[in-house]
């Protein structure tokens, strides 16, 4: 699918948001799936590049995406201009299952976890007003998006220096709760994860994770970017079965 | 001007065309059905199939490089006996022929995958890949010796009752001698080329960006390479021979043909760009109108 | 923070950085003295030399291909004795060790031209061509068989008293093995890799664009297998490696040392941009720089 | 050095004109010398593109080109537009030798051979006001520059269906003339050339042909280039020695 830029703004050092528009399926779009983006029309990068759908708006026919420049391919596309278009594929994977009504619900993100966690707080916020969410940066000056999070639930930031929020990693802030939830929701790097699960382990509480790997096909043809499940003794495809995992389901 | 014909008959195998996705590259067909028919192709090459259930490497097992990607995915499947209880039949539904890629340590797991595959009557050829390590032998590859080649597809031959096309190696010294080893051992066809061996190395951790580190190299970086062993292969064997390596073009798939290619199998390309099968079908039909052929023999080996 | 430090000593050869034009792509050096001084190159490494003069292969001896070219160039050169009258001398007026890259077609061919340049003192180091087809032995090329390869490069350290790299092919099925037969003959280096064979068709014509029909591939299409055999060999030969084969970049040479070598060599690069070596060398320093190197010994072979 | 295209025109269905300007040794510029032009900062083509001075003008520090589009590289240059950067060797070779003043000159183009001819035109102008131009085309909507060839000396057009001018091949124009020439120049396709040089084998006229090759290095360092010379048993660089070389000393 080719999808027109509409616009593209800076929000930290490294990170960039980009709105487009186009012939996309928006409404049906899950929170937690990803669009897979072709980087140039050249032989020079063959591999599309998996990014989370941050924030996919049906009225406006429009699709928000974050991230960050860590190598070539996100580089050229924090190059691109308003008018530009892009090819992409998606939405692809399964995203976040949504809660039961008025249950308990925590969400937690860090770094460039966080944006495909605004598209789910939005779905979330119709099934509960009990929504804790809790994200995770490195200092001030990388937070982003704060308000739009405050606006759909409760929010606390933490970061490594204190800079901001709780001084801390998301763990840390998570003891300060006096709460329990009934679902847990988590983007984020696997240290993160990791901590998550093992936070609540033994609790009785749902709690879904979203993987990365890295890609080739990104629709589950090449096996490239699986997950293990030692207790099930069995691999499960991040671009297709995941990127969302129930985390019991998988090794993190 | 009438259509062109583009159909093409492979090991006594019809197919309506010379283009068929490459084995590892399209899974069991099931996700690229989303984009398009796969009636469409000339058939289907389905991953490699081992006796049991493999669960693959660890990750990362992709990476991308300059004009190509390295893989280490390491024979990932369910297994031969799920392969034919839950993928073949769907795809056998599909109105394409299938090919079956095999794989196995020893000659006598590819013999019982082949005869499996064979007896299932699901799949109208098998793919012997050559690449794997012998363990037996200590990990020496099958495809890497003539003598071992050989014996292999005299063995896979003797149970199994539908064609037999063997997969080549490009790592190796002289393509043409295992080439003709497998075409007088028996087999109906020779598909190549398999992936080179490469290695990407991470400048921020410093080690092999891929958990294997080492891994196969595909795409049109090894084009050239593919197109060269396809054309020295073409000019000594009998039998027909698949080509691929790097097709992401109807132009490069007539290359192909040009060098003495009966079909092409389109692996990497489909990651780039979901339709590419049907895009290179149509491209090779253009590059006929264009030209004025009515069927592809008016091209074949024509550059040898 | 002080300037890091580049040299690197190879063979007994002190060079004040790795980098080095590969043999084939540098000429004899003139041309590309008129963009820089010679002076930076870690040294320079001229043509294939031969015995005899050769005019090489009739044209088109050179065509692009996806992220590489194409090359059959078919060793042209002027011959030993020219190249040690006209060349070498103002070659050695630049300040920058001198790398001799010798090709023949039978070892008496090879131990010839060894002995006159060694005798010339004009070079610092001869590299042996292996990928020459040995007449002798019926077109097998002298870097395909360990023992062949082991023969040569004895006969050669006999007669000539300054370094013998042996210069590796990629076309082989073990890389390991012949590079272990070259150190034990006695080969005080070895550089890989060659060119891979490869081939492109013309689409008009229906025939190879190349009048050779076949052709070496190289830039950075090959960087990976290039990448791979490098770090292979390092791990089981003691002599010290140079890599090429695609280096574009300071960042790829990183790579390559990381493989462990401890020299590189650029070719192809040096069509696409004059100015590529003195480039390269700036990219090494900058990223010894950004990651506080000191020395590239911190980093050689640390993917091993 | 990089240099910026002032203008591009098409003058024919394939074939374009692009203006340059810039730091570069105008002033050096011998008639028959060419760029060696960089396609895309990419890695799909790693090669230069060869293409002859048409025209350099050092008053107005300009450079022109003129090309056929024939495949990948030549269709990027076609598209490239006004304030669009080139990354060029140059100038590169060794070009036509000029004659000695006064003396009746021929200059003969076939094709995209015409342009490096009108630098030449130029030239030769200031040493003689004997000069006869015969360029051939295939038929008449494939010419271009006829006007300002026909500034430079007597113009003659051949067309292969005579839609314009002579009908027949260049040589076959050459028949209707009743001079002699001291100097005879031609670029143009091989046969073209290959035919001139057996028109005039055993007369006294200095004959310069500039030849073309697949080229890698374009500065002499790869030996990609050569052409040969059977009587003297040694192969030339056409990049280095030539493109021009005297019709005597390299195999047509
Ligand atoms: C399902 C999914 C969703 C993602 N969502 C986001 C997002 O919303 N925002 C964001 O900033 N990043 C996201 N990422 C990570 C993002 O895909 C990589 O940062 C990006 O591909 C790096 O490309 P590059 O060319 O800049 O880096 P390079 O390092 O030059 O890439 C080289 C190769 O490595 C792959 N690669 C490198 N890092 C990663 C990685 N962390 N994960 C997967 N592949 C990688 C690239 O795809 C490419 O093939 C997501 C990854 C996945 C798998
Ligand atoms: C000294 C010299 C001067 C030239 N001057 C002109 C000129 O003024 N105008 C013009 O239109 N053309 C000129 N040419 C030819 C021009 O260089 C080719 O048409 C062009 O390189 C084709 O590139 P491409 O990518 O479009 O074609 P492709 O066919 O895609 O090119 C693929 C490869 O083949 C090479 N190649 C293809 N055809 C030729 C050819 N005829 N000569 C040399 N290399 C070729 C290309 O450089 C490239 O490496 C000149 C060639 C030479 C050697
Ligand atoms: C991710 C991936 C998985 C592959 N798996 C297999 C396999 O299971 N069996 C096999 O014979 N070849 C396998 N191959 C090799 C391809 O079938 C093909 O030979 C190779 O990729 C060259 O073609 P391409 O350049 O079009 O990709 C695999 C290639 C890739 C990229
Ligand atoms: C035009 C050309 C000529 C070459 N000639 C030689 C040669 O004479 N001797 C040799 O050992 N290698 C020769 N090579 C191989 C290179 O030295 C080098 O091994 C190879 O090109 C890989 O490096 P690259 O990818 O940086 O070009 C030649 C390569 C090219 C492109
Ligand atoms: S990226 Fe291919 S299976 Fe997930
Ligand atoms: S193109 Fe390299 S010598 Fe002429």
């Amino acid at each position: 699918m080719i999808l027109e830029i509409e616009y593209i703004n800076n929000l930290t050092s490294d990170i960039w948001e980009m709105k487009l528009n186009g012939d996309f399926p928006f409404n049906n779009v899950q929170a937690g799936q990803f669009i897979n983006i072709r980087i140039k029309d050249s032989y020079d990068h063959l591999l599309r590049r998996p990014i989370s759908i941050a924030e996919a708006n049906t009225d406006m026919q429009s699709l928000t995406i974050v991230f960050r420049v860590v190598g070539q391919g996100t580089k050229w596309l924090s190059q691109r201009q308003k008018g530009d278009k892009l090819d992409v594929m998606g939405p692809l994977g399964v995203g976040f299952p949504l809660p039961d009504y008025n249950r308990k619900v925590l969400i937690v993100g860090g770094g460039v976890g966080v944006p495909p966690l605004y598209q789910l707080a939005v779905d979330v916020s119709k099934y509960t007003k009990n929504v804790h969410i809790l994200l995770g940066f490195r200092n001030a000056r990388e937070c982003f998006w704060q308000e739009k999070f405050a606006d759909k639930g409760e929010l606390v930031i933490a970061t490594e220096d204190g800079s901001r929020g709780v001084r801390g990693f998301v763990t840390d802030a998570l003891k300060a709760y006096k709460s329990y939830w009934d679902y847990v929701y988590a983007c984020g790097p696997r240290p993160m994860l990791k901590a998550l699960k093992q936070y609540f382990q033994g609790q009785d509480v749902k709690g879904y994770v979203s993987l990365e790997e890295r890609m080739a096909c990104g629709v589950g043809a090449c096996y490239g970017c699986v997950c293990s499940s030692e207790d099930r003794g069995e691999n499960f495809r991040i671009c297709k079965e995941g990127p969302v995992f129930p985390w019991g389901e998988v090794d993190i | 001007m009438s259509k062109p014909d583009l159909s093409v008959e492979i090991a006594g195998i019809k197919l309506k065309n010379p283009v068929m996705p490459a084995s590892g590259c399209f899974g069991y067909g099931r996700e690229y059905s989303k984009y398009y028919s796969l009636s469409k192709l000339g058939a289907v090459v389905v991953k490699a199939t081992t006796l049991k259930r493999r669960l693959g490497n660890p990750t990362p097992r992709v990476t991308e490089v300059t004009a190509g990607m390295l893989n280490a995915i390491g024979l990932a499947n369910p297994g031969v006996e799920q392969v034919v209880k839950e993928e073949l039949p769907w795809l056998a539904d599909q109105n394409v022929p299938i090919i079956v890629n095999i794989a196995g340590e020893t000659v006598s797991e590819y013999c019982q995958v082949a005869e499996i595959i064979s007896h299932s009557g699901l799949a109208q050829a098998v793919e012997l890949n050559v690449s794997c390590p012998n363990v037996k032998l200590g990990g020496l590859t099958f495809g890497a010796d003539p003598v071992i080649l050989a014996d292999l597809v005299r063995q896979v031959k003797k149970v199994c009752c539908i064609p037999v096309i063997v997969k080549l190696s490009p790592n190796v010294t002289s393509i043409t001698e295992l080439a003709l080893a497998a075409e007088q051992a028996g087999a109906d066809g020779i598909s190549l080329i398999n992936t080179l061996i490469g290695m990407k190395i991470d400048l921020k951790t410093r080690k092999p960006v891929l958990a294997n580190k080492i891994g196969g190299l595909s795409g049109p970086a090894i084009k050239p390479v593919a197109l060269r062993m396809v054309y020295e292969t073409a000019r000594i064997v009998n039998i027909p021979i698949i080509g691929m390596g790097g097709i992401y073009k109807g132009e490069d798939a007539v290359e192909f043909i040009m060098a003495g290619a009966s079909g092409v199998m389109v692996g990497t390309a489909n990651f780039t760009d979901p339709y590419a099968c049907p895009k290179i079908i149509a491209g090779i039909e253009s590059f006929m109108i264009a030209q004025g052929l009515k069927s592809l023999e008016d091209i074949r080996g024509c550059a040898l």
